[in-house]
């Protein structure tokens, strides 16, 4: 029994992470309508940034941090206006496809600026485990939560009270109708790349801390697909539970095809099975806006 | 398909005729006649090439009619692929005759991807994309733990294709029998999205609301979709197992499902020409990568090396200038470039 | 007529079965009712027009009866809808087409997609027989029922004088011309009875009034019976045989034209005083 | 109508509007909208009524299309080349056809999103107004708008435009698909936002008779330029207008629908 | 509008442009050879043509991280023998190409070379181009020296023109195994686990290492899964741990290593744990910090800086900026199979066949101290029986022992 309890509490714990990835992931889709595959490399460029400025122009974590922070901006920015502001209007596959071509363009930029070899971070987070419920537990990691929750609240606020977080969810729905409004639609796009690109570069600094970064760190977006599509793609509240829930289920699916029947592995399927299972269930996610069909 | 200026027809069948216009026939003959002749002009490695892109048209005009033409997004098509290498393979490791594997494998494969399919019932767009990615990377798993059945981690190797005796173990011999294939798959898509079922599956994709008012059972055209869909891709994987003569499970990554989907984004979404067109950019883009380094490396020495790690880039980069200015693809240039000789030298 | 079936008699009172038989449907989205019991009928060959406020329940009767929706059941009873005695609740959307209905729809529906020919080849998709084998060789069996079904589309085309826009692609059209290619879409499934979800919004007089003879021809030469939902009363009061009006989910009145007209609650839920200004044009 | 730019406050001149580089919608279009009344632009569909709506308020753009030649000038100023954003901010207002109401937003949050351009402390006065004016919106205002009737979504959509308190408000079609009604109501609203607010008004309508009975100046277009324009009085006295707009008879009634030959219908195909 | 009319078309005719010259290179080149090639074999003067090598590295992908600092070593030693007069004068062509980790571009860049630029042999990598190729290698006649040394690839009656150079996966297993087994002083048996990706890579000595593990009395107590690209081993690690092994075997890549030894850490499993090849590199200190302490790892060539002959060539090469021990990997591949070409070229063409039947004669070859002993006999691919231990001390790769298997006959190929 005390094993499945570990396994929860690892799960949750990993959990954290995959929350932090799915809000900046959950706060384009809501704004834009747009389903980014590049997430995962996303996170990775902040953590590129932020290593290339602690480690090789030796400047302090603080003000490398933030400095990180200017160029996520400056990245979010860029990719709005260089590669999604030409596609406003098209379809579904179309904006998915350009995402993954944006994938593989940061994924070999940072190749060609850092090469493939694994980098270390300084030491940031203090190392020395914390014991929860029996199961110490890394410092990181526990930022990793404590951060994924702040996000989230300060975004379930922002797009529910304020009135750019509204235009946002207007944008999201009609673009035509939001600019008839008055709503700067390019600014408004723009802005929430911004953020997610900020919210991926934090998560990239902390994923970082734990293991390292390499030009695969991406694969980590690939894993919060199972956490937005279960959450329903434009709730914060399934991007944060999401990720815990997917990071808890796919560690006791693992565990239990581990001990009952000696498969191993079985944790990277575990999580996409869980959701086929789910979204048969319910088709928009756990907590998902159902689309508004009228005939 | 809209009959050019001075074309009359007299007949229905006519119209719905593929290739029209006498002309058109014959261009389409003498292009044949090329391809028939190309091994003779070709050396090994430009026949090679030929042989991944005829394998590649089959992948690509199978992800076509589900993505392109039902509507159905797939991430999937890499893992369907698989399923038909692995089931050709078994086969033929079995002792069936060539010709009767590749039939079976895309029967399995079409069984397996119409169970992936059933998702389709109550999910759409992203959702039922996410779901094909599931079946991704459970198939992945199922090909990397299958045992004896897909070797395990050590894959399978296979012998070249017998037909009745004849071995098909040169490049130039597979090419003819690759040929065939391809351009048996293009027709068969062809006929297809002329008939009731090629217009149910647009139904589908356009307005499934009243696609199912005018009469279509949306669930069994979905599956039925799905199902051609990964027969193809199931041929496919069974002429690329036959083709490379080693398969093992990361051959059919989530990596290939995405190149296929490129290849319909940049040939063309919906059309059987668009498949054909991607299939050909998206095989032929690394070798022309590779040779433009190598004749920029006898300038500048070293850029090799950047030119390696940015190859992948480029493909990303490609993809995105398509959807930026050419987001109908190659076969819409296609068009309009013939549009253009139509009318010349009168065009402005 | 056909034979009663003895079940239906002893919950409504040997009530002999129109042609479209609607009886007592209830539907309700969460709680809230849509429906509540409503009960119409339709004789063979009329039009019979479906008036109300907005948010009355129109387009959810159309629903019930197409498919789309299922009703929740009978407030008095259990809920039926037949069409020339078949049942048709026992059967899914795509099946109530084989049996002879066909409808169009508020906002345009059309398969963007697809030519005009091809779009109303669609829509006698249930019309035709032949396999997918057949359809991959597209030789012998699917090359002749083509060309067969072909030749009815034509005729619809005729009709509706869309000739010119045969081949050209649906999405593209002028809204006017949209709005008939749908209409050609229901034809061409030779509909025994066409739903059709408010034909004339957005058109200006002209389109209206070649609206208003398509429907009437529809009714006169191809002997279809016509459920119309409208909010155009000149139209409606003009060529209805019989109009139902809803309102709040509920039936409020049944009648002809003149009839529904000096009915006062419908003038105080639904046509209001100025009538002439604001539906007649 | 005395003429002159002070009691203008939109003129359009010869307004020329071309989508995809190639279909030339507007041809020229000349129009002017009083101060303080309300406007009415029939026409028949494809006439270019709403494009004219849409080059005013700047949404061309975003469907592709562009001006060409000819000006908008608003309160004496050009404005034909300005983004949508601005001409909001000038006090240009347009409720678009089809209601176009944010599905997934509550009523109240629909309503927020008209203010986009206002200060923050006008909103909860602007609530408050539109509330008097549709009483049903306020019983609502927490429902998602998508699940609204549609007449209530028009009434959200007109609520939107009293929330960012425009100077000149174009409507596209707001009777489309109501129930008569339920039209009735929505111009009597219009008339009295036009009254109480100050506000002018273009209305584009197919709805002729309704649209002329609030208006007081018309004009009517077809294939891109204005072929007719008039008090809404004289306008309803045309005996064109009567028999193409209004659908009466040689006699000055009603023409029934029934009576509609078929030659008629033919004759246009035909010729 | 007309400014992206403009683009695309300079797109399109780019894009043409590339195809065409992609087409043109690929045409240029037999042209070339076919001219070259009767020269050669007509001249009685010095032959001085280059001898092509095709290289089919992972430069990207999963695995570049070891390729690119493999292929480095692989293009240092090209340069080293060609500065030294070559292969009896001949020159080494070196065209080194990205595989990408992917098999159909491997397969694809294979048949170029062969077929088209005319190598005589190549120098591998990943495990699943180096597969894939073994059939096509035997028909085609080139040997391959790949840096996969899946056991199966040294039984030259499957695999004949396959050819690596340091112990096979199965062997440096077994090789470990023994040393620990040397070591162990307690009564009980030691209590032995098996950690590995679920990938062919990791799979591939499992069952020889059980075998032996069995065979020398280890208790075998477990055995778990772990990604290559995992974040964290908690929920693989915690079964082990009550089981509590005294040796871990890691198979696996340095991230997932890392990954490993921290999650071990952090719930106290105090099992020693010991990698393969490629699981551990100069790089897992730094990753892992004070929790790589203590683990031991397989190396196949000499650390950077150990003072061998070669070592200080390498230095001379790469300007003694330090380099990772996959370079070092590179570098003896190279070394080997010059000396293998050196031996063909005395008597006669240097053909592929020529080239694995010299490769055949090699005994007790010394590639310069860098790693070793190398022999092939015709009916044993197998380089040697030797694997380098090397444990991580304050974060330094410190050289334990040398462990030397017998050569049984029943483990070649397994």
């Amino acid at each position: 029994m005390e094993y499945y309890l570990q396994l929860v509490i690892n799960g949750l714990v990993v959990g954290g992470i995959y929350s932090l990835v799915a809000l900046g992931f959950v706060v384009i889709y809501k704004a834009t309508k747009v389903v980014n595959f590049a997430q995962g490399e996303l996170v990775m460029a902040g953590a590129y940034i932020c290593f290339a400025l602690t480690v090789q122009f030796s400047i302090p974590f603080l003000w490398a941090f933030l400095l990180t922070l200017v160029f996520s901006v400056l990245l979010g920015l860029a990719i709005e206006r260089v590669v999604l502001r030409p596609l406003i209007g098209e379809e579904h596959i179309s904006v998915i496809m350009v995402t993954v071509g944006m994938s593989s363009v940061l994924k070999s930029l940072v190749q060609l600026f850092w090469g493939t070899q694994i980098r270390v971070y300084p030491p940031v987070l203090p190392t020395e485990p914390v014991v929860i419920a029996g199961l110490p537990v890394a410092p990181v990691y526990l930022a990793a939560f404590a951060l994924s929750a702040v996000l989230f609240a300060v975004f379930s606020a922002f797009f529910k009270y304020s009135r750019t977080g509204i235009a946002m969810r207007a944008t999201a729905f009609d673009q035509q109708a939001a600019q008839s409004m008055g709503i700067g639609i390019k600014n408004i796009f723009a802005m929430s790349w911004c953020i997610a690109c900020v919210v991926s570069a934090v998560g990239g600094v902390i994923l970082g801390n734990i293991n390292g970064i390499n030009s695969h760190l991406g694969h980590l977006g690939l894993k919060v697909f199972p956490a937005v599509i279960l959450g329903g793609l434009d709730s914060l509240l399934g991007a944060a539970l999401g990720g815990l829930i997917i990071g808890v289920l796919e560690n006791l699916c693992d565990g239990v095809a581990r001990q009952f029947f000696g498969l191993g592995g079985f944790r990277e399927v575990a999580a996409f099975i869980i959701l086929v299972v789910i979204l048969m269930i319910k088709p928009y996610g756990l907590f998902g806006t159902k689309e508004i069909e009228r005939v | 398909m809209q009959g050019k200026c001075g074309l009359f027809f007299t007949s229905y069948r006519g119209e719905a005729q593929i290739f029209q216009s006498g002309f058109q026939k014959l261009m389409v003959g003498l292009f044949m006649l090329a391809l028939l002749a190309a091994p003779l002009a070709l050396n090994i490695h430009e026949t090679s090439v030929m042989n991944l892109v005829f394998i590649a048209v089959i992948g690509a005009v199978a992800l076509n009619l589900l993505t392109g033409v039902c509507g159905q997004i797939s991430l999937g098509h890499g893992a369907f692929i698989g399923v038909g290498a692995y089931a050709a393979g078994q086969c033929t490791l079995n002792g069936v005759p060539f010709p009767l594997a590749i039939l079976t494998a895309g029967l399995i494969t079409a069984m397996v991807g119409m169970v992936f399919g059933v998702p389709s019932l109550r999910l759409k767009g992203i959702y039922l994309a996410i779901a094909t990615l599931a079946a991704q990377l459970v198939l992945e798993f199922v090909f990397l733990h299958g045992g004896a059945l897909t070797g395990g981690s050590s894959g399978l190797l296979l012998d070249p294709p017998v037909i009745l005796g004849f071995v098909f173990d040169t490049e130039a011999r597979m090419y003819y029998l690759l040929l065939f294939f391809a351009a048996a798959a293009l027709l068969m898509v062809a006929n297809i999205m002329r008939s009731r079922y090629g217009r149910a599956f647009v139904s589908i994709r356009d307005y499934y609301l009243s696609a199912e008012i005018v009469g279509v059972n949306l669930f069994w055209f979905k599956l039925v979709a799905f199902g051609v869909s990964s027969f193809l891709a199931g041929v496919s994987g069974g002429l690329w197992a036959h083709y490379t003569g080693y398969i093992s499970a990361e051959q059919f990554n989530i990596g290939l499902s995405i190149s296929y989907l490129a290849m319909i984004i940049i040939g063309g979404m919906g059309s059987v020409l668009g498949s054909v067109f991607g299939a050909v950019f998206v095989v032929l883009m690394p070798e022309a990568l590779n040779a433009v380094a190598n004749s920029l490396s006898a300038v500048f020495p070293g850029i090799a090396q950047s030119l390696v790690a940015l190859r992948e880039g480029v493909f990303g980069l490609v993809l995105i200038l398509f959807l930026i200015f050419e987001p109908e693809g190659l076969v819409n240039r296609w068009r309009l470039v013939k549009a253009y000789w139509k009318l010349y030298p009168f065009a402005h | 007529m056909t034979v009663v079936p003895t079940g239906y008699a002893s919950y409504h009172n040997c009530r002999i079965m129109a042609y479209l038989d609607v009886r007592d449907v209830t539907l309700t989205f969460k709680g809230i009712a849509a429906l509540m019991g409503v009960s119409f009928t339709v004789e063979q060959g009329t039009i019979a027009s479906l008036i109300g406020p907005n948010g009355a329940g129109k387009t959810s009767m159309l629903n019930c009866i197409s498919g789309r929706y299922t009703p929740d059941g009978g407030v008095s009873g259990p809920c039926t809808i037949s069409l020339d005695g078949e049942n048709l609740l026992s059967l899914p959307a795509h099946k109530r087409t084989e049996l002879g209905l066909s409808r169009t729809f508020q906002n345009i529906a059309l398969f963007k997609g697809l030519s005009v020919l091809d779009n109303l080849m669609v829509g006698r998709h249930s019309r035709m027989e032949y396999g997918l084998l057949a359809s991959i060789v597209y030789w012998g069996r699917a090359a002749r029922q083509e060309d067969r079904h072909r030749r009815r589309v034509e005729d619809v085309i005729d009709f509706l004088n869309l000739s010119p826009y045969r081949h050209q692609h649906a999405g593209r059209l002028p809204y006017g011309v949209q709005k008939r290619v749908e209409l050609g879409r229901a034809l061409a499934a030779e509909p025994k009875l066409i739903l059709l979800d408010e034909p004339m919004a957005g058109m200006n007089l002209e389109e209206t009034e070649d609206m208003a003879r398509y429907i009437l021809d529809i009714a006169e030469e191809w002997g279809a019976t016509v459920l119309l939902v409208e909010h155009d009363m000149g139209v409606v009061m003009d060529i209805s045989d019989k109009v139902i009006v809803l309102d709040f989910g509920s039936k409020l009145a049944e009648g002809t034209p003149d009839e529904v007209q000096a009915d006062k609650n419908v003038i105080a839920a639904y046509l209001g005083t100025e009538q002439a200004t604001f539906s007649g044009r | 109508m005395a003429g002159g730019t002070v009691n203008e406050i939109l003129k359009v001149e010869n307004l020329e509007v071309v989508y995809n580089d190639v279909v030339l919608v507007l041809k020229g279009l000349s129009l002017a909208c009083p101060r303080g009344e309300i406007t009415a632009l029939l026409g028949a569909n494809g006439a270019g009524k709403s494009t004219t709506l849409k080059a005013i308020s700047g949404l061309l753009e975003s469907e592709h299309g562009e001006v060409t030649d000819g000006s908008v000038i608003y309160q004496d100023e050009p404005i034909q080349h300005l983004i949508p954003e601005k001409i909001v901010r000038k006090g240009i207002f347009q409720v678009m056809e089809g209601r176009r109401i944010f599905e997934d937003l509550t009523v109240e949050e629909n309503l927020r999103c008209g203010a986009f351009t206002r200060p923050r402390s006008e909103i909860p006065g602007g609530l408050e107004k539109v509330y008097a004016y549709f009483p049903r919106l306020k019983e609502r205002r927490r429902q998602l708008a998508g699940y609204m009737s549609g007449g209530e979504q028009q009434m959200c959509a007109i609520g939107r435009a009293i929330m960012a308190r425009p100077q000149l408000l174009l409507l596209d079609e707001p009777s489309l698909g109501l129930a008569p009604l339920l039209v009735e109501e929505i111009f009597d609203i219009i008339k009295r936002i036009n009254a109480e607010e100050g506000v002018s008004v273009l209305l584009v309508e197919q709805n002729a008779r309704a649209a002329l009975s609030v208006a007081t100046r018309g004009y009517i277009m077809e294939n891109g330029r204005v072929v007719m324009d008039g008090n809404a009085s004289e306008l309803l006295n045309n005996p064109d207008v009567q028999e193409f707009y209004l659908g009466m008879g040689h006699a000055g009634d009603r023409r029934s629908y029934r009576d509609v030959k078929h030659y008629r219908r033919r004759k246009r195909w035909l010729g | 509008m007309r400014v992206s009319t403009i683009i695309t078309a300079a797109c399109t005719t780019l894009l043409a442009g590339l195809m065409l010259m992609g087409c043109g290179g690929e045409g240029d080149k037999p042209a070339q050879t076919e001219t070259t090639g009767p020269q050669a074999t007509a001249d009685t003067s010095p032959d001085t043509t280059p001898i092509k090598v095709g290289g089919l590295i992972d430069l990207s992908g999963p695995t570049s991280s070891v390729g690119v600092p493999y292929a480095d070593g692989l293009r240092g030693a090209v340069k080293y023998i060609n500065d030294n007069g070559g292969i009896n004068g001949r020159p080494i062509a070196f065209d080194l190409q990205d595989t990408a980790y992917n098999v159909q571009q491997g397969l694809s860049l294979y048949k170029k070379m062969v077929n088209t630029d005319k190598v005589v042999c190549i120098q591998g990598f990943g495990s699943a181009v180096t597969e894939a190729l073994v059939r096509t290698l035997a028909k085609d006649m080139i040997p391959n020296f790949s840096g996969s040394c899946s056991a199966h690839l040294t039984d030259p009656r499957t695999a004949p023109y396959n050819f690596f150079t340091s112990a096979d996966y199965s062997t440096q297993l077994r090789a470990a195994l023994k040393y620990f087994r040397s070591q162990w002083t307690e009564e009980r048996a030691p209590k032995v686990a098996f950690i590995y990706p679920d990938h062919p890579y990791g799979v591939a000595p499992i069952s020889a290492g059980k075998a032996y593990a069995a065979e020398l009395g280890y208790e075998i107590v477990g055995e778990t899964n772990v990604a290559l690209n995992a974040i964290d081993a908690t929920t693989e690690l915690l079964p082990l741990k009550n089981k509590a092994p005294d040796f871990c075997w890691v198979g696996g890549t340095t991230p997932s290593t890392s990954v490993i030894l921290k999650s071990a850490k952090n719930i106290g499993m105090n099992s020693v744990f010991f990698t393969n090849i490629w699981g551990t590199d100069e790089t897992l200190p730094a990753l892992a910090g004070a929790d790589a302490d203590g683990s031991f790892s397989n190396q196949a060539a000499a650390v950077y800086g150990k003072d061998v002959p070669g070592m200080k060539i390498i230095e001379q090469i790469t300007g003694g900026k330090p380099q990772m021990t996959h370079y070092v990997r590179g570098f003896v591949s190279i070394l080997t199979m010059a000396e293998a070409m050196k031996r063909a070229a005395a008597n006669g063409p240097v053909t592929g066949e020529t080239i694995k039947d010299a490769a055949e004669t090699l005994r007790d070859y010394d590639p310069m101290g860098l790693a070793p002993f190398i022999s092939y006999f015709p009916d044993d691919h197998r380089p040697n029986m030797a694997v380098l231990l090397y444990t991580i001390k304050d974060g330094q790769l410190t050289f334990v022992a040398e462990e030397i298997l017998d050569r049984r006959a029943d483990w070649l190929g397994h």
